[in-house]
C-alpha cells in the first residue's frame, strides 16, 4: 500500500543527510564520548580512580567547542523536520553540558559512592547519554523525535537513581520514579497519538498550520493537551505531576537529585515552551480563544498550584534534600510565569531563571554533599553548630539559600525581578499572579531560613574535634560559586543578554 | 565621596576577614577605624553640603537630576529586553537635605555601635563582619538615588540583622530573629512590585526610556498616563501607594506592625539595639519622604488623615504600653514606638512645619535613643538584668550615671532645652497648623503627659528612694565610711567608665546643643523640606 | 457475510480506549510490580494501536514508524524495569509495590 | 541694642553660669562653692537693681517698653506662608523691671539664707547649682517676649522645681512629690502649649506683639470660641503653674523639697508666674475667659483657706495659704483688676517668702520638727523670727499698714466693681468668696502664729510613733537628731536673720504707697496700668465705639495720653484722682467700667475686709488663745466637715482614684493586648497548631514559633493538609494524576457545553 521511494528520491534523502550530519555534530560527539567511557571502564576494570570522571569532565568540555562552532550556522531544521537548530537549542545545549559537568564534579565529592557502590563504570556514561537525551529534547521538532529523547532521558535517570543497588531508599526511589514515569509518558504518547489523529502530522510547524488550517474537535485538543502535558509536567516537577518529585529526590545519590532537579527540569520547560509556543496556533481568528487560551490558563493553574504546594508543604520537611525537592516544585511554578506571559521578555526571563536556578541550586546542594560527607547525615538537625565549624561551607550555602529565596543582592532576585516585571509588563492582567509568587516566596523565606537557623542559632548538641575541613578543592569551587551567585546577582547583564540572544526559536510566530 | 562613605565599612569587613579570628583588638580596632573615617567623611559631607539647593524638582519641567549633591550617577546594567526596549539600572547617589542628615546620624550611631560592641566576647571576627556589611547597608539605603539600588540595599540590611539579633542575641533570639526576618521580609516583597510597577510607568526625560531614578519618578510630567501606575490608574495608585506605605510602616514600626521591635530590642545586643532603634527605624520614615509621599502626592494628599491618626495611636499607644512594663528595655523599645509616633504625625501633617519637625524628630530619636539603650547595657552589663523592680537609689551610688541617665530621660520627654522638645514641638505646630489633622493634634498632645508618665516613674524605681530588698546588688560600707554598692560578678567599675563615657559624653553634648541652637541640622533640611511640601501639595492647591 | 458491519476507525479508537483503561487500571491497583508493568505495556499498546489506525486512516507513513519506535522504547523499558523490580525483590523480599513506602509526606 | 538689654541679657545668663561652675565643680570648690552662687546672684540682683531704678524711678512712664530679638530658627521660604522665621526676643517694661528687681532679690536672700540652712548637707554644692537653673528660668520666664520661649522656661523651672523638690530624693515622699509635682505641671503645659498652637496656627509667629496687632486687626480667622478656648487653654499652664484648682494638689506636696526653696519657687516666685504669664496675655482673654477665670480663683481661693484651718505641719499651711492667695490674684485678674492682681504678686512674694524663710528657721531650730501641735513658746527662744514672722502675718492676714493690706484690697474692690458691672447675680458669689477667705486668712495664721510662738513648749508631748516625721529629711543632721527633745532651741544665725528681716521690711506698706489704706497712690500701680484688650467690642455684647478698639495703635497711644496724667498725680488728691482714674482711657468699655465701679468700690471694699480680718484674729483668739471654744471638741462636734477640710477635699483620693488608676489600668489592658491579641495571634495561635492533632510533635518547634501571623497559621495547616497527599504509594500518585486530568477534562467538558 506505501509505494517505495524511488532511487533518485534515496539519492536526495541521502544527501540531504549528509549535508544536515553537520548540524548534528556535538550529538554525535557525545555519543562517542558515550561508547569511550564504556570502552575506558572496561579497560579500566571500574577501579575507583579518577580517570573516568577526568575524562568525563574534559569530553563534556570538549563538546562545548563544537556547540560553539554552531553559533554562525543558520537557523533551520534538519533530518526532515525531525530536529531543529536555532539559538534556543544551542542555550540548552550549554546548560545541559554544564549541568553535566557540574554533576561529575559533585560525583567526585560525593564519598558516599565509595560505601554504596563498587563500579562507577557506567555511572558517567548515564550522565553522558541524560546529556544527550537533555539536548535532543531541547532541540526536537517533531513529536517522535520528542518521545525518543524523553525516553532516553528517562531510561537513565531510572538508572541513575537506582544507582545504590544495596540502599533500599535509592531503589524505592527507582521504582517510583518508573512506574509514575513509564504511566506520563504513556499518557503522553497516547496524547501524541490523538494529535496525529487529527492533524496526520508529527512535525510540530506542520501541526501548528493544519491546525489552524482546518478546525478541530475541542474536546479531543483538551484531552491530548491535557495527557501530553502531563508527561511534561512530569519531567518539569510541577503540581499536579510533581508526586515522584520528593521521594526520588530524597532517595537518589545527592549529585543526581541535583542534576534531576536541575538540568532534567530545564529539559522539561524546554520541550514544553517549544511545543506550546510551536505547535499550538497563535493569533488565529478561531482557535485562539479556544485552545491558545486554555492551555495557558492550565499552566497559570499548574503554576500557582506549584508554588503553594511546593513552599507550604517545604514548612515540614526535617530532611534537607527533601526540603530541596519541595523548593524545586516551587520553582518549577515561578519559572511557569515566565512562560505563561507567552512574549520574548517571557521567555527571555524564564530563561535567566533557569540560568540563576542552575547556579544556586548545584551550589546548595554541593554544600549539602559537603556537609553530608563529614555528618552522614542530611537531617535539619544534624546541621546544629555548622557554621562555626565549617565557615566557609557556612556562608556558601546561606547565600544559596537567600539566593532561593529571591533576596539581593543575589542572582536568585534578580531572576525573581525579571520574572515579575515580564508578569507586570503585560499591565495588570497578570499583576494577581506576581502577588501569590510574592506572597509564597516571603513563605518559602522561613524554611531555607530554617538551615542558617540551625547551622548558626543553634550549638551542636556534641563538642566532637573532628577535622570538618572539606578540603581546598571543594573550597575553591565552594567560593566560586558563591562568588558567581552574588557576581551575576549585582551585574547580571551578560547572562540576560545571552538569554535575549537565545530567546528565538525556529518557526515561531509568537513573536 | 558617596561611595567612599557607603563601602568603607564593607571594605573594613574584607579586611577583618582576612584577620585571623584570634586578633580580636585588632578586628575592633579596624571597624573602629573605619567607622571613624566614615564619620570624617560626614563631617566633610556636612561641611561641604550647600544649603540653599532643595533637591528634587518640583514643578514638571524642572531638571531631571534635580539639584542634589555629591552626585555620583554611572550607568550600571542597561539589558535589551525583550520587546521592552532596555531595563536601566544605574547606580546613582545622591543626598538632598533630607538624606544629608540621615547620613551625619548613621554615621554618627555606627561609631558608637561600633564602641559599644567593645565588650562582645562571642565569635568577634563574625560580628564585626556583619557589623559592617549592615552599616554600609545603612548608610547606602539614605544616599541611592535609584529605585534600584535603594531596593538591593534595603534588602542587604536584613540579613546581617537577623543573624546579628539570632547569634548575639538574648536567650529568645531565634524568634525574635525571624520575627524581624519575616516581618520586614513581608513588607519589602510588595515594594518590589511597586517598583516594577513604576518602571514600566515613568519614562527618563532625558533618554528615553524606562528607569528606576527615583528623581525622575518624583516628577509627575514623567509618568506615562495610560501605564500601570500612570496618573489615569487611579485605583493602582492608589493600591501602590498603600503597599508601599505599609512597606515602610512595619519598618517605623507603626501600630499595629509593630509588634517585632520589643522582641527584636530585648533579645538584641545593646549596640544592635542603639542601630535598630537609631538607624534601622529612621529608614521607614525616610523611605515615606523620599520615595512614598512624593512619587504619589495625591494619594498622600488623600490618605494624610489615616495617617495622622494612626500616628496619634503609635504615640498614645506606644506611651501606654511603655507605661506598664517591668522590663527596662522594653520600656525604652516601646518609648521609641511612641517617639516614632510624632514623625508620622508631622509627615501627616503635610506643611513645613510638621515634616521638618519629623526630620529633626528623626534625627534627634536617633541620638537619643541610642543613649537610651546605651544606658540600659551599661546597667545590664553589670547586674544582669534589666527589670526595674530589682533597683532603687542608683543615683545616691552611681551619680554620674544617673546624671547622664536623668539627661537623657528628660530629652526623651521632651524637655525644652534638650533636642527632643523642638523637634516634637514642630510636629504639633506643623499637625495643628493643617486643618486635616487640626483634632489629631490635639489628642496626641496627650502623648506627653504620659510619655513624662513613664520616663518619670521609671526614674523614681530604679533612682530614688533607697535600696530595694530584692535588689540586684549590695550595699557595702567602703573604707571611707560611705556607702558602696557591689554587682555581683562584675569587676569593672561600679560607675561608667571611660569608655562608656566616650561613648555617651559626645551624644550628650548633642543632645542640649541642638536643644539649644538647632540650626546646625535644621538648616540643612529646610530648603529641600520646602520643596518636598512644595511637590506634595497637589497643583489644584499649590 | 455483507450483514456485517464494515470495520472502522471507531471501532480502533474504542478498543485503544478501552486498553488504555485496563493498563491504568492494572497499574492503580495491583500489588505485583511485574503486573504494574504489564499495565504500562498496554498503555503504551494503546497508543500504538492508535497510531497505526490513524496512519491508516489518514494515509502516510508517520504512524507506523511512530508505533515501531513505541514497540522499542516499550521493551527497552522492560528491561530496566525488571532489573530495578529484581533489586527491589532483592532489597524488601517481595515485589508488592505498595509496601514499598518507606518516603513519605 | 538697648543698654538695657544688654544688661538684662547679662543679668539672665549669670544664674546660668552659676549653675555650670557648681555643677561641674563644686567637689573642688572651697564650701561647695557656694560664696561662687551667693556672689554671683548678688551681681544679678545689684544689676537688675540697677535696671529697676533706671526703669521705675528714672523714666517714671507706664508705657516704657524696650523690646530686642534675634532670628532662632529660620523655616526658609515656606510654600504657602512665605519666609518664616522663629525669634526669640527679650522685653523689658516696667512689669519687667519690677519682677527682675523681685526674684533676683529673692533668689539672693534664699541663696544666703542657704548658706545657713542647708550646711552640711551632701549635696550642698548641687543644691546651689539648681537654685542657679532655676533662678535662670524664672528670669527667662520674666523677660521672654514670646510665647515659645516663654513656654520654654515655663518647663524649665519645672524641672528645676522638680529637681529641688526632689533634693532629699531618698524620701520616697520626695520622690513621689517631685513627679506628681512635674506630671500636673506637665497637664497644664499641654493646654497651655495647644493654646500657643491655636494663635500660632492663625498667625505663624509666636511674639506677643505680633499675634496681638494681628488679633486687633481682626486676623483671627476662627471662631470666637476658639478665641475664647485659647484663653482659657493658656489660662491652664496658669492653672498647672500656679497650682490653682483643679491642679493644685501638687503644691502642698511640694513642701517637701528643702524649706528655702518652698520660699523661693513654692510661695514667692515660680507659683506667681502663672499669674505673670496670664497677665502678658491678658489682652487677648475674652470676657468669657475672664469670667471663668475669676471663678476658679475665687473657688481656689476660698478652698485653701478652709483646708489650711486644719493642716498641723507648719509648711503645709503656708502652702494652702499660698495656694489661696494665688487665687486671689488669679480673681484678680478675672474680674479685671489687672494691676491689683500684679500688686499683690508682688507683696505677696515678700511676706510669703518672708514667712516660709521664717518657718524654715523654726523647723531648723527644732530639729527638722514641723508640726505645729509639737511646737509652742518660741517667742522666748527666737525673737528676731517671732517678730518678722509677725509681721509677715499681718501683711498676709491683711491688716491695715501692711502691703498685703492695700493689694488684697484693691483685688476685692475690683471684685465687687466686676460684680457690679456684670449685673450682680452670681457674679458677687466672686467678692463673697474673697472676703469670706480673708476671714479664715486671718484666722488660721493666728492659729499658726499661737501653736507656735506662745504657750509653752510641747515637743515632749509628741508621741513616739510619728516621732520619724521630720528626721530622715536630712540625712546629714539624723545623726544628732535622736535626743532632739532635750535639745536647747537657739535663734538661727545672722545669715539666716537678714533675710526675714529685709523681707519682713518689704512687707510694710510705706514701701509702695505713701496711702496705707490706698495703693492706688503708689508708684507701682501707677506704672502697671491696665493694658487695652485686643479682642474687646468686637466680640462682646456691650460693643461701644468700635472703630477705637480695631486700630491697634489704640494700645500704644492710650498710655501716651497717660503719661501727662501720671506724672502729675502725686500731687493731686484724692477726689481728683479718681476723677484722672475714671479717664483712665480704657480702650474697651467694659474694662473702663469696670474700672470705674471698682474705684467706687474702693472703700466699701477697705471696710469689709477689714472686718472680716479683725473678724477672724479675733475668733483666732477665742479658740486658741483664750480656749473660749475648745478648738478638739469642735473638730469632734463638726468631725465630717473637719476631716473633709484635713483630708484637703480628698483630692488626692479622688484623682488617685480616677486619673492615677485609670491610666495605669489602661497601661495593662493595652499591653496585655499588645501581647496576647496582636502579637499573641502568634503564641496563642502557635499553642493551636501544637494541640492540632495531625501536627506529629516531631516536627521542628520553630515552625510553631515562627508563625508571625493568622496567615502563617493558615499556611502550615495547609501543608500539613498537603503533605498527607505524599503517601509514599505510587499507585496514589498515578491515582491522583488521573484524578486531577479527569477532574479538569470534565470542568472543561461542562463549561464546553455551556
Amino acid at each position: 500500500m506505501f509505494e517505495l521511494p524511488s532511487g533518485a528520491e534515496i539519492q536526495s534523502i541521502i544527501a540531504t543527510l549528509n549535508a544536515n550530519l553537520g548540524l548534528f555534530i556535538p550529538e554525535i560527539y557525545l555519543s562517542l564520548l558515550f561508547m569511550l567511557l564504556i570502552v575506558i571502564d572496561l579497560v579500566a576494570k571500574g577501579r575507583k580512580n579518577n580517570l573516568l570522571s577526568i575524562a568525563t569532565l574534559l569530553g563534556l568540555a570538549g563538546s562545548i567547542f563544537f556547540i560553539y562552532q554552531q553559533h554562525h550556522l543558520p537557523a533551520g531544521e534538519i533530518f526532515f523536520g525531525m530536529y531543529v537548530l536555532d539559538e534556543f537549542a544551542l542555550f540548552f545545549k550549554y546548560f545541559f553540558v554544564l549541568s553535566g559537568m557540574l554533576a561529575v564534579v559533585i560525583t567526585m565529592a560525593d564519598e558516599q559512592f565509595e560505601s554504596e557502590v563498587k563500579s562507577m563504570g557506567e555511572y558517567y556514561a548515564l550522565i553522558i547519554a541524560m546529556v544527550i537525551g537533555m539536548i535532543m529534547m531541547a532541540s526536537s521538532a517533531d513529536l517522535m523525535m520528542i518521545f525518543l529523547s524523553m525516553e532516553l532521558v528517562s531510561f537513565s535517570a531510572f538508572i541513575l537513581t537506582g544507582y545504590f543497588k544495596r540502599n533500599p531508599r535509592s531503589s524505592e526511589a527507582a521504582l517510583k520514579y518508573l512506574v509514575y514515569g513509564a504511566v506520563s509518558s504513556g499518557l503522553m504518547v497516547y496524547g501524541f497519538s490523538l494529535i496525529y489523529g487529527l492533524t496526520a502530522q508529527t512535525n510540530l510547524i506542520n501541526i501548528s498550520s493544519e491546525l489552524s488550517l482546518h478546525g478541530y474537535d475541542p474536546l479531543l485538543m483538551i484531552l491530548a493537551t491535557l495527557l501530553i502535558l502531563a508527561g511534561f509536567g512530569y519531567k518539569i516537577g510541577a503540581v499536579p505531576f510533581h508526586f515522584w518529585a520528593p521521594d526520588v529526590y530524597e532517595g537518589a545519590p545527592t549529585p543526581i537529585t541535583a542534576y534531576l532537579s536541575v538540568a532534567s527540569k530545564a529539559a522539561g520547560f524546554a520541550l514544553l515552551m517549544r511545543f506550546f509556543y510551536i505547535a499550538v496556533p497563535h493569533g488565529g481568528p478561531v482557535y485562539e480563544d479556544i485552545l491558545g487560551i486554555n492551555w495557558v490558563s492550565l499552566l497559570i493553574l499548574l503554576s500557582i498550584a506549584s508554588m503553594i504546594y511546593g513552599n507550604v508543604v517545604a514548612l515540614w520537611q526535617k530532611n534537607v534534600k527533601r526540603l530541596l525537592a519541595y523548593s524545586s516544585i516551587a520553582h518549577a511554578g515561578y519559572i511557569l510565569l515566565g512562560i505563561i506571559v507567552m512574549d520574548a521578555f517571557g521567555t527571555q526571563a524564564t530563561l535567566f531563571y533557569l540560568l540563576s536556578y542552575f547556579i544556586m541550586n548545584f551550589g546548595a546542594f554541593y554544600v549539602v554533599i559537603l556537609i553530608a560527607n563529614k555528618t552522614g547525615s542530611e537531617n535539619l538537625e544534624d546541621y546544629r553548630g555548622l557554621g562555626k565549624k565549617m565557615p566557609l561551607a557556612g556562608a556558601a550555602l546561606t547565600v544559596f539559600l537567600i539566593s532561593l529565596v529571591g533576596l539581593p543582592p543575589t542572582i536568585g532576585f534578580i531572576g525573581k525581578l525579571m520574572i515579575f516585571s515580564a508578569l507586570l509588563a503585560k499591565g495588570s492582567i497578570y499583576l494577581w499572579l506576581a502577588l501569590i509568587g510574592i506572597m509564597t516566596s516571603v513563605i518559602s523565606l522561613y524554611y531555607y531560613m530554617l538551615i542558617p537557623l540551625n547551622m548558626y542559632l543553634r550549638e551542636s548538641p556534641g563538642s566532637e574535634e573532628k577535622n570538618m575541613d572539606p578540603g581546598l578543592i571543594a573550597n575553591i569551587i565552594m567560593a566560586v560559586m558563591m562568588f558567581l551567585t552574588i557576581y551575576f546577582g549585582l551585574f547580571f547583564q551578560p547572562l540576560s543578554d545571552f538569554a535575549k540572544y537565545s530567546s528565538p526559536m525556529f518557526g515561531l510566530k509568537l513573536y | 565621596m558617596l561611595s567612599l562613605i557607603v563601602f568603607l565599612p564593607i571594605l573594613a569587613g574584607l579586611v577583618i576577614l582576612a584577620v585571623p579570628s584570634s586578633q580580636k583588638q585588632i578586628i575592633r580596632i579596624v571597624s573602629l577605624l573605619a567607622a571613624l573615617a566614615q564619620g570624617v567623611l560626614a563631617v566633610l559631607i556636612w561641611r561641604a553640603y550647600d544649603p540653599s539647593l532643595p533637591g528634587i524638582t518640583a514643578s514638571p519641567g524642572g531638571s531631571p537630576l534635580g539639584s542634589f549633591q555629591f552626585v555620583e550617577k554611572l550607568p550600571w546594567i542597561s539589558l535589551k529586553l525583550g520587546g521592552f526596549g532596555s531595563l536601566n539600572i544605574e547606580y546613582f547617589l545622591g543626598v538632598d537635605g533630607i538624606s544629608v542628615t540621615m547620613v551625619i546620624l548613621t554615621a554618627l550611631v555606627s561609631a558608637i555601635g561600633v564602641l559599644s560592641s567593645w565588650t562582645i566576647q562571642k565569635q568577634v571576627k563574625g560580628y564585626f563582619i556583619l557589623y559592617n556589611l549592615l552599616a554600609s547597608a545603612m548608610m547606602g539605603c539614605f544616599v541611592a538615588l535609584d529605585f534600584f539600588l535603594f531596593y538591593v540595599f534595603w534588602e542587604l540590611m536584613l540579613l546581617p540583622m537577623y543573624f546579628l539579633i539570632g547569634i548575639w542575641g538574648g536567650p529568645n533570639r531565634e524568634y525574635a530573629a525571624i520575627k524581624f526576618f519575616l516581618y520586614t521580609l513581608f513588607g519589602s516583597v510588595f515594594m518590589l512590585l511597586v517598583m516594577i510597577g513604576l518602571y514600566f510607568s515613568v519614562i527618563d526625560p532625558v533618554t528615553g526610556n524606562h528607569t528606576f531614578s527615583l528623581v525622575a519618578m518624583a516628577n509627575q510630567a514623567n509618568y506615562i498616563k495610560s501605564a500601570i501606575l500612570g496618573p489615569d490608574n487611579v485605583m493602582w495608585r492608589y493600591v501602590a501607594f498603600s503597599v508601599l506605605f505599609v512597606g515602610f510602616a512595619i519598618k517605623v514600626p507603626m501600630f499595629p506592625f509593630h509588634t517585632w521591635l520589643p522582641d527584636a530590642h530585648v533579645e538584641a545586643p545593646t549596640p544592635i539595639s542603639v542601630i535598630l532603634a537609631g538607624v534601622l527605624l529612621k529608614l521607614g520614615t525616610y523611605g515615606m519622604m523620599r520615595i512614598n509621599f512624593p512619587l504619589f502626592p495625591e494619594v498622600f494628599h488623600a490618605s494624610m488623615y489615616v495617617i495622622g491618626i494612626f500616628g496619634a495611636i503609635n504615640i498614645i499607644y506606644g506611651a501606654f504600653c511603655a507605661l506598664a512594663q517591668q522590663d527596662l528595655k522594653k520600656m525604652v523599645a516601646y518609648s521609641s514606638i511612641s517617639h516614632m509616633g510624632y514623625v508620622l504625625l508631622g509627615l501627616a501633617a503635610g506643611n513645613s512645619e510638621g515634616m521638618v519637625g519629623a526630620l529633626y524628630q528623626m534625627f534627634n530619636h536617633g541620638t537619643i535613643t541610642a543613649m537610651l539603650f546605651l544606658l540600659v547595657g551599661v546597667i545590664y552589663d553589670r547586674a544582669h538584668t534589666r527589670q526595674i523592680d530589682k533597683f532603687g537609689g542608683l543615683s545616691s551610688y552611681m551619680p554620674v550615671y544617673a546624671a547622664i541617665v536623668t539627661v537623657a530621660w528628660f530629652a526623651s520627654l521632651g524637655l525644652p532645652g534638650l533636642s527632643g522638645f523642638i523637634s516634637e514641638a514642630f510636629v504639633f505646630v506643623g499637625a495643628f497648623s493643617s486643618v486635616t489633622t487640626r483634632y489629631i493634634a490635639m489628642v496626641s498632645v496627650l502623648g506627653i503627659v504620659f510619655g513624662a508618665a513613664y520616663l518619670l516613674w521609671s526614674l523614681q524605681r530604679m533612682f530614688l528612694g533607697k535600696r530595694k530588698p530584692d535588689a540586684a546588688y549590695d550595699l557595702e560600707v567602703g573604707a571611707d565610711g560611705h556607702e558602696h554598692i557591689h554587682f555581683h560578678d562584675w569587676k569593672g567599675k561600679i560607675d561608667l567608665d571611660a569608655r562608656e563615657l566616650t561613648m555617651l559624653v559626645p551624644l550628650v553634648v548633642i543632645t542640649i546643643f541642638l536643644g539649644i541652637y538647632p540650626m546646625p541640622i535644621l538648616g540643612m533640611i529646610t530648603t529641600s523640606v520646602n520643596r518636598l511640601v512644595e511637590v506634595l501639595t497637589p497643583l489644584a492647591i499649590r | 457475510m455483507e450483514h456485517l458491519i464494515p470495520i472502522g476507525l471507531n471501532h480502533y479508537l474504542t478498543i485503544s480506549a478501552l486498553l488504555l483503561g485496563f493498563g491504568l487500571f492494572a497499574v492503580m491497583t495491583r500489588k505485583n510490580a511485574i503486573v504494574v508493568l504489564m499495565g504500562v505495556e498496554l498503555i503504551l499498546n494503546a497508543a500504538n494501536i492508535n497510531f497505526l489506525a490513524f496512519s491508516k486512516y489518514n494515509g502516510g507513513i508517520g504512524g507506523v514508524m511512530f508505533s515501531l519506535f513505541v514497540i522499542v522504547i516499550a521493551a527497552a523499558e522492560a528491561a530496566i524495569a525488571l532489573a530495578i523490580v529484581i533489586n527491589i525483590f532483592k532489597i524488601f523480599k517481595s515485589v508488592d509495590i505498595s509496601s514499598v513506602d518507606t518516603m513519605k509526606e | 541694642m538697648h543698654s538695657l538689654i544688654q544688661l538684662s541679657i547679662v543679668v539672665l545668663l549669670l544664674p546660668l553660669l552659676s549653675f555650670v561652675i557648681l555643677i561641674f565643680f563644686n567637689r573642688r570648690l572651697p564650701r561647695r562653692g557656694d560664696f561662687i552662687g551667693v556672689g554671683i546672684l548678688g551681681t544679678a540682683f545689684a544689676i537688675s537693681a540697677y535696671i529697676f531704678w533706671s526703669v521705675i524711678v528714672q523714666t517714671y512712664d507706664p508705657a516704657f517698653r524696650v523690646a530686642w530679638d534675634f532670628t532662632w530658627i529660620d523655616l526658609g521660604k515656606v510654600p504657602g506662608i512665605g519666609p518664616l522665621q522663629i525669634k526669640m526676643g527679650i522685653v523689658i517694661d516696667n512689669l519687667t523691671a519690677i519682677m527682675l528687681a523681685m526674684v533676683t532679690l529673692i533668689s539672693l536672700l534664699v541663696h544666703l539664707y542657704s548658706t545657713g540652712y542647708m550646711a552640711g548637707d551632701k549635696n550642698y554644692g548641687r543644691y546651689f547649682a539648681f537654685l542657679g537653673i532655676f533662678t535662670f528660668s524664672m528670669l527667662g520666664i520674666v523677660l521672654s517676649d514670646n510665647l515659645f520661649s516663654i513656654y520654654i522656661f515655663w518647663e524649665l523651672v519645672g524641672l528645676s522645681s522638680y529637681l529641688l523638690i526632689g533634693f532629699f530624693f531618698e524620701k520616697d515622699s520626695a520622690a513621689d512629690a517631685q513627679k506628681k509635682a512635674f506630671l500636673a505641671n506637665r497637664v497644664g503645659d499641654i493646654g497651655m502649649w495647644l493654646g500657643i498652637l491655636i494663635l500660632y496656627s492663625q498667625f505663624h509667629t509666636f511674639s506677643f506683639e505680633q499675634i496681638y496687632a494681628n488679633l486687633a486687626a481682626g486676623k483671627f480667622a476662627m471662631s470666637n470660641a476658639w478665641l475664647t478656648a485659647a484663653g482659657l487653654l493658656l489660662f491652664m499652664g496658669c492653672v498647672g503653674k500656679s497650682a490653682q484648682f483643679p491642679l493644685h494638689i501638687w503644691l502642698p506636696d511640694a513642701m517637701e523639697g528643702p524649706t528655702p526653696v518652698s520660699a523661693l519657687i513654692h510661695a514667692a516666685t515660680m507659683v506667681a508666674a502663672g499669674v505673670y504669664f496670664v497677665a502678658r496675655i491678658f489682652v487677648l482673654l475674652t470676657p468669657d475667659a475672664l469670667h471663668v477665670i475669676a471663678f476658679i480663683g475665687a473657688f481656689t481661693a476660698f478652698m485653701a483657706a478652709t483646708i489650711a484651718i486644719t493642716q498641723n505641719d507648719i509648711k503645709r499651711v503656708l502652702a494652702y495659704s499660698t495656694v489661696s492667695q494665688l487665687g486671689y490674684m488669679v480673681l484678680g485678674l478675672g474680674v479685671g483688676a489687672y494691676s491689683a492682681a500684679l500688686f499683690h504678686l508682688v507683696t505677696h512674694a515678700f511676706f510669703k517668702a518672708c514667712l516660709f524663710l521664717g518657718s524654715g528657721a523654726i523647723i531648723h531650730a527644732m530639729h527638722h520638727e514641723q508640726d505645729m501641735r509639737w511646737m509652742g513658746g518660741l517667742r522666748k527662744h527666737m525673737p528676731w523670727t517671732f517678730a518678722t514672722f509677725t509681721l509677715a502675718t499681718l501683711a498676709l492676714a491683711g491688716l491695715p499698714l501692711t502691703s498685703g493690706f492695700m493689694s488684697k484690697d484693691a483685688i476685692l474692690a475690683g471684685a465687687i466693681g466686676f460684680a457690679n458691672v456684670e449685673g450682680g447675680g452670681v457674679y458677687y458669689l466672686i467678692p463673697a468668696l474673697g472676703f469670706f477667705s480673708a476671714m479664715l486668712t486671718a484666722f488660721y495664721m493666728g492659729r499658726q502664729i499661737w501653736l507656735v510662738f506662745f504657750g509653752e513648749s510641747r515637743t515632749h508631748l509628741k508621741p513616739a510613733d510619728n516621732h520619724h516625721h521630720g528626721h530622715d529629711a536630712h540625712s546629714a543632721h539624723g545623726a544628732h537628731d535622736d535626743h532632739h527633745g532635750a535639745h536647747e532651741v537657739h535663734e538661727v544665725s545672722w545669715n539666716m536673720r537678714a533675710p526675714l528681716v529685709i523681707l519682713a521690711v518689704l512687707s510694710v506698706f510705706i514701701v509702695y504707697s505713701p496711702n496705707p489704706l490706698d495703693g492706688a497712690e503708689g508708684w507701682f500701680m501707677k506704672m502697671i496700668r491696665t493694658p487695652a484688650t485686643v479682642v474687646g467690642p468686637a466680640n462682646h455684647n456691650c460693643a461701644a465705639l468700635p472703630a477705637q478698639t480695631t486700630s491697634p495703635l489704640m494700645a500704644e497711644a492710650l498710655p501716651a495720653v497717660e503719661t501727662h496724667v501720671a506724672t502729675d498725680a502725686h500731687a493731686v488728691s484724692e477726689v481728683e484722682h479718681a476723677a484722672a482714674k475714671g479717664e483712665h482711657a480704657f480702650a474697651d468699655p467694659r474694662q473702663a467700667e469696670i474700672a470705674h465701679a471698682a474705684h467706687a468700690a474702693h472703700f466699701p471694699a477697705i471696710y469689709i475686709s477689714s472686718i472680716m480680718v479683725v473678724l477672724g484674729i479675733s475668733f483666732a483668739g477665742i479658740v486658741f488663745v483664750f480656749r473660749i471654744i475648745d478648738p478638739d471638741k469642735t473638730a469632734e462636734a463638726i468631725r465630717p466637715l473637719y476631716l473633709f477640710s484635713l483630708n484637703k477635699w480628698y483630692w488626692d483620693e479622688i484623682y488617685q482614684a480616677t486619673f492615677i488608676k485609670g491610666s495605669v489600668l489602661l497601661s495593662k489592658i493595652l499591653s496585655w493586648f499588645d501581647t496576647n491579641v496582636i502579637d499573641g495571634i502568634v503564641n496563642g495561635v502557635a499553642v493551636l497548631v501544637r494541640n492540632l492533632a495531625f501536627a506529629n510533635n516531631s516536627f521542628d518547634k520553630y515552625v510553631v514559633d515562627g508563625l508571625v501571623n493568622f496567615t502563617a497559621f493558615s499556611v502550615n495547616t495547609t501543608g500539613a493538609v498537603l503533605r498527607k497527599l505524599q503517601t509514599g504509594k505510587v499507585q496514589t500518585y498515578v491515582a491522583l494524576l488521573l484524578v486531577v486530568l479527569f477532574g479538569y477534562f470534565v470542568f472543561y467538558f461542562t463549561r464546553l457545553i455551556y
